[in-house]
């Protein structure tokens, strides 16, 4: 592979050579190896010399969905991120709206596949668009969080440059913004593009006629471990490709080093976008009210398993059993909570670790890379049973797949972070011959905690929706079997009543952190707060 | 809207204050007026205010007390007709765009064609030629403080403030700007506001020198300066010029020792 | 537009595509329906992928389920009937390994089962009828896979007959199925349903549809081996195996016809097998009434 | 390592080059030997690779031939044992830390003890008295440039390099600057190197004058400044003193000139 796999312009810190990358991709194949003859029993992992049998044997099987998964992923990672664009400069332009659709952006985000699926599968029809519809709704949250940090991360000189000729908010983002935030944007592509392609399969679970999802349930099914482990291989590979693809381009397209971002600090009495102010969640609620019922009303969907937000209210507050209901709730959500903290603040770490690792020893990163683009696009359906099997069925599993999910796109951000120190600081440091940990604790880390906040908040919901997802398809208890098992049975009151009980407390945790957020950067980004 | 729009504004600062939200006073109550056509040169420490008290007058800052009329409007018109430009202190270019770029942009926002011809001789005019088409981290300080200055000259503004604009420049290149540029807005009758270090470059562009005092700025001298046009670089032995320099620099002098009397006095 | 607007007929499946509809298959192919003046299209199912919600909202016309999922859905006041059966026994089994086997309900004492916590009161069901200590089984919930009892994660398994045992077989994995129908446990599975709107509104339309159902069912039975095979033909990218399809084909005759159907055709259900169900769905927690099957257009079908 | 570790460090340029990635070359092949404990003054045209060479001698920037020996060891050497100090011509303060911060930030790097007093002491004397926990970007231009000297000159290094050091601050408060900053180098016998644009701050700070050609920088005059130290403002109205600013503006007026026939002769 020649993964030339940092990403961005960073003159300073050493591109991984490919040696080192090669070597990355060897440790990986040898450690599988050696991992799946220790598992030889468990038919759970397939060793790569088995995985490149099954790929060969179904090479056309597998063209053909690959096709399929990839034009659908391809669609909706343009969709979803052409939607990121489009809502981050509605934001940007009207800075009024922008907690307004925040807010409903991380409400649509919230809601858990296992609601969204089969209705976009009766909005849809047999086609495709469930699947890009779910491909987009993957991927444009992450991007849209992290343009708006990079949509603000401009000198407030530039911007005095625009108003002096007297133009406003567009002109600004046309000239000046989207050029200052196209780092960010290219790092948010880069977290998009497995994100993309997981969704398009995990669409196709929605009920579509083919593509990889369809194999990987087969495949698993049928106990098939070779061709389970070699549509999760093809998947990396499309995955890992896409990420390097964009690293490329990114290479290509910024030119100019991150500036020294001088902002004059917001005055007292300043209230501004994001979750700060208890206000703005009021009016976000109730906009993502009226924006739910407007949509039931709109799609003119069956009452049956679209149910609206009164209907939700009768069931958790006016219904005979509202009671067990909200019982039933709370109980699951409490299960859910135990998986939930850790796994988010482990998958955090670890990505904001690795992270710091990878710029600490560039040499590594060729090493790194690989693998942790790995371990976020092989689906979890296949990874769930291996993390399982090596980790127990326990709290840690469960602990440990969320953190997986959440791993990714911190650690793709705070490494886009850690590369923003302005290069004239990094003189300063170099003057003084500062070791690498003194560049990491004074310049690099400062420079990253933008990113790092904007990917603390992006992994609320996603670690929400991760821990659903694995409690669906794995464990088996908490608020994601519990809404499982609800669409099952038709009791979509219950089904909605947890989702908005998800959307609420991924709401809440959004802005949690954006309160230390707030804090944090009033010192070491007071733009990103404007 | 304005009485004669072919005249060059007049600018007025009234009662003019700024205290900064973290309680620094940078600019106390201020008025004068800057006159149409001419040049006015401010001088003050630094620190003095002389930033803020030109981001007042373009409408960058709003002011704490009192206003800012540009030709009889708020500021905020003259901007938005792209009359309006301004030479900041720190020549904050765009990166990703090159010289030629970021004084086309300047075309681009004051809604004005863009004429090549008349961008490349601005480049040429400030010593860039052969780097229209590299960016600003490929500069050296001064080329890009250059840059700048073309770019605000580029729109032909009714409104020109300069800040320090020749500061990262050497002296004699230096001289050769001071000579070859006002000529661009004396010819337009610009009203030009330029905020310099150097007392000596304040006498030789302006007609008229405003001295500030150390922080908060207050005008402490305001002296009219009454050399013929266009300034020769012999004028600086004329025995008017050394008198209003000295007069200048006296009035400085006063000021700044009458802040660190007051400084230990405390 | 998409052939799904243009199809005047869909039929929700249950889950993807696989020999488990491979009666439909052969309807199709072999133009039971087209005859019949039918433009049938088959909706495949999926893990997330609901058959009610698009039977509710009329995007297809008759969608397989089961008895229990509809009673709950019915209970929620969709108006669904039950119009034809096709598993008369219900597919779930408790699968184990000879060397640890669970051959009777009695031998899950003690036992560690896998299976979606969903299921707990099915195994409850299970244990009421046979008398069987369910605190003593031990439940651990895992994904529907057949890894967790081979690697020894559990010593059984709630599954179908037809799907992880076949799948145990041709990895060459031998296995002892205990067929919960055996042990009292009735509960009709791969049930047609349609709403009461459709009963009354397209009644034609519904008759003419089941009716290629039965006769696609009916070759099914004749020639496993050939709608195994056209199976793999009709979707080359569902991913099948065609060793996997003819063992499952096989398995699954036994759940589907019987001598009640041989009496009275595919799909057919009485009155004692609808009040078994009925006790059965109570130990499940739902409260049916017979009026929930409809076989008006069974009889019409069949009449025909 | 060195020969003599209290000896303040030579620092030497041999047939030192530098040609960007672009292709614009900046410094074409140099050799000068900076002495150990005098300040040097490097005046030059706007763009000529001042601020490139003293990169180069701040080994931030590779040379594209020649090499840099500091006190005979490469300026790594220097670097790491925090010796070497830099106020580049851009203030480049980190933006979340105060001037204090700022300033402590390069004892931390030099693996220097924090002495709040000196801090407080150097804070005063660049005349920020009051702005210790203010951040930059509360500050005016010529304020964070001071901030800058004031963190370069904390870690009392061998080494001090200064790029224009003084061009955002006004005259008096430079003249005072002028005054006040050179006695703590000089009572270290630092070696230093000052880029500046004033011939007459050379003149006056230095004990050589070193002018470069328009770019690509090459030397062109190199000359002594005898002066006795220390220097006071009078000095400036001596003949010598007059005389060496007379010859340093001849000599940059004449490469400048050839500089100008040069590119109308092409
Ligand atoms: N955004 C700001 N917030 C708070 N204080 C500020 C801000 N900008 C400037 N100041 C303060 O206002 C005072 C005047 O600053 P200003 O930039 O106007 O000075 P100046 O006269 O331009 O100085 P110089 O000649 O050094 O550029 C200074 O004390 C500075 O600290
Ligand atoms: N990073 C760079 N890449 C390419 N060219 C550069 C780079 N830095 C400087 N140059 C070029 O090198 C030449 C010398 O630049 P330098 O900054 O050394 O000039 P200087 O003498 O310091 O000028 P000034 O007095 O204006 O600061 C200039 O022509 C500039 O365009
Ligand atoms: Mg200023
Ligand atoms: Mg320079």
């Amino acid at each position: 592979m020649t993964v030339a796999t940092l990403a961005f312009i960073d003159k300073r810190s050493l591109r991984p050579g490919r040696g080192s990358a090669l070597l990355g991709a060897v440790l990986l194949v040898l450690g599988w190896e050696v991992l799946a003859r220790m598992l030889a029993d468990a038919f759970v992992l397939a060793a790569p010399s088995e995985v490149l049998t099954a790929i060969v044997e179904n090479r056309t099987l597998l063209m053909r969905a690959l096709a399929v998964t990839l034009a659908n992923g391809a669609a909706g990672f343009a969709l979803g991120n052409l939607a990121a664009i489009a809502l981050a400069g509605i934001a940007l332009a009207f800075p009024r709206s922008q907690s307004i659709i925040t807010g409903l952006a991380l409400t649509v985000f919230c809601l858990p596949l296992v609601a969204t699926g089969p209705i976009l599968r009766v909005l849809f029809g047999p086609g495709p668009w469930p699947q890009i519809v779910l491909a987009a709704l993957a991927v444009y949250y992450t991007t849209l969080v992290l343009l708006l940090v990079g949509l603000r991360a401009t000198p407030s000189s530039w911007i005095d440059l625009m108003r002096s000729y007297g133009r406003g908010s567009f002109s600004t983002l046309v000239h000046v913004r989207a050029m200052a935030s196209l780092p960010y944007l290219f790092a948010g592509l880069q977290i998009a593009a497995p994100a993309a392609f997981l969704g398009a399969m995990v669409g196709e679970f929605t009920g579509a006629e083919r593509g990889m999802g369809v194999l990987t349930i087969r495949a698993m099914r049928d106990l098939d471990v070779d061709m389970t482990w070699a549509l999760a291989t093809v998947a990396t590979a499309v995955a890992i490709a896409a990420y390097l693809a964009i690293g490329w381009v990114a290479r290509r397209v910024l030119v100019a080093d991150p500036p020294v971002i001088l902002s004059p600090p917001r005055p007292p009495g300043w209230r501004g976008g994001g979750w700060h102010a208890p206000i703005n969640v009021a009016v976000v609620a109730v906009a993502a009210v009226i924006a739910w019922w407007a949509a039931l009303a709109l799609s003119g969907l069956n009452p049956f398993f679209a149910k609206g937000p009164d209907d939700v209210f009768h069931a958790l507050f006016l219904a005979d059993n509202a009671g067990r209901t909200r019982a039933m709730l709370a109980s699951a959500m409490w299960e859910t909570a135990a998986f939930l903290l850790p796994g988010y603040l482990a998958g955090l770490l670890a990505g904001a670790g690795l992270a710091i690792v990878v710029v600490l020893f560039p040499m590594l990163a060729g090493a790194a890379m690989p693998a942790a683009i790995a371990l976020r696009s092989v689906p979890i359906v296949t990874t769930a049973p291996l993390v399982v099997l090596i980790l127990g069925r326990g709290a840690i599993g469960t602990i440990a797949l969320v953190a997986l999910m959440v791993f990714f796109p911190t650690f793709v951000a705070c490494l886009h972070g850690l590369r923003q120190a302005p290069g004239q600081v990094l003189d300063v440091m170099d003057s003084y011959a500062a070791g690498p940990f003194q560049r990491l604790l004074r310049a690099r880390l400062p420079a990253m905690l933008p990113a790092f906040f904007a990917a603390a908040r992006m992994a609320v919901p996603a670690s929400v929706l991760a821990v659903t997802v694995v409690e669906w398809l794995a464990t088996g208890n908490g608020v994601g079997s519990l809404m499982a098992l609800s669409a099952s049975l038709s009791d979509y009151n219950m089904l909605w009543s947890a989702v908005v009980l998800v959307a609420a407390l991924s709401a809440l945790g959004y802005g949690g952190v954006g309160l230390v957020e707030a804090r944090v950067l009033r010192i070491y980004a007071p733009e990103q707060l404007a | 809207m304005r009485a004669d729009a072919d005249m060059p504004p007049d600018v007025l600062c009234d009662g003019l204050a700024k205290t900064f939200d973290g309680g620094v006073e940078a600019v106390r109550p201020l008025s004068v007026r800057f006159e149409g056509g001419h040049t006015t040169a401010v001088v003050g420490p630094s620190g003095c205010g002389k930033s803020t008290l030109l981001r007042l007058i373009a409408g960058l800052e709003r002011p704490s007390a009192g206003r800012v009329e540009i030709g009889g409007l708020p500021p905020a018109e003259t901007q938005r007709r792209g009359e309006l430009a301004v030479a900041f202190q720190d020549p904050s270019l765009l990166p990703w765009r090159s010289v030629r770029g970021n004084i086309e942009l300047a075309l681009h926002l004051a809604r004005r064609p863009v004429a090549a011809a008349h961008v490349e001789h601005l480049v040429r005019l400030v010593g860039l030629e052969g780097f229209a088409d590299t960016r600003p981290a490929e500069l050296s300080g001064g080329m890009r403080q250059r840059a700048a200055i073309a770019r605000a000259l580029v729109t032909e503004p009714e409104l020109l403030l300069l800040d320090e604009p020749f500061a990262a420049v050497d002296e004699l290149t230096r001289q050769q700007l001071a000579q070859d540029l006002p000529r661009i807005w004396e010819a337009r009758g610009t009203t030009t506001i330029l905020v310099t270090h150097s007392v000596n470059e304040a006498v030789m562009l302006s007609d008229r020198v405003i001295v500030l005092s150390p922080r908060p700025a207050t005008v402490v001298a305001d002296m009219a300066i009454d050399l013929p046009r266009p300034r020769e670089p012999e004028m600086s032995r004329w025995p008017e010029f050394m008198a209003s320099v000295d007069a200048v620099f006296a009035a400085l002098s006063a000021s700044m020792a009458r802040n660190s009397l007051a400084i230990a006095a405390q | 537009r998409s052939a799904w607007a243009q199809s005047q007929v869909a039929l929700q499946l249950s889950w993807l595509h696989s020999v488990q509809f491979a009666g439909s298959y052969i309807a199709l192919d072999r133009g039971f329906w087209s005859e019949a003046g039918l433009d049938v299209s088959l909706l495949p199912g999926g893990p997330n992928a609901p058959v009610e919600p698009p039977v509710v909202s009329g995007s297809a016309l008759v969608g397989i389920s089961a008895a229990d999922y509809t009673a709950a859905a019915v209970e929620q006041g969709a108006r669904f009937k039950i119009l034809a059966v096709a598993m008369q026994k219900n597919p779930f089994v408790i699968a184990s390994l000879p060397g640890n086997p669970v051959n009777v309900p009695g031998d899950l004492e003690g036992k560690r089962i896998g299976m979606a916590l969903a299921n707990t009161p099915v195994l409850q069901a299970l244990s009421t009828l046979n008398d069987v200590d369910f605190d003593a089984i031990e439940i651990v919930p895992t994904q529907y896979s057949a890894q967790p009892l081979l690697s020894g994660e559990v010593d059984c398994l709630l599954c179908w007959e037809t799907d992880l045992p076949v799948a145990m077989a041709i990895q060459g994995v031998d296995s002892v199925t205990m067929l919960m129908a055996d042990h009292g446990y009735a509960l009709h599975s791969q049930t047609y349903i349609a709403t009461e709107e459709s009963i009354a509104n397209r009644r034609a339309e519904l008759v003419a549809l089941l009716r290629g159902e039965a006769q696609g069912w009916e070759a099914y039975r004749e020639d496993t081996k050939a709608a195994a095979a056209l199976t793999l033909e009709m979707y080359p990218d569902a991913g099948l195996d065609l060793r996997t399809q003819e063992l499952q084909a096989e398995r699954q005759v036994p759940l589907m016809f019987s001598e009640l159907t041989d009496a009275n055709g595919f799909g057919w259900w009485t009155d004692e097998t609808v009040a078994a169900n009925i006790e059965t769905l109570a130990l499940l927690g739902r409260t049916v009434t017979p009026d929930l099957w409809d076989r008006s257009i069974l009889e019409e079908v069949h009449a025909g």
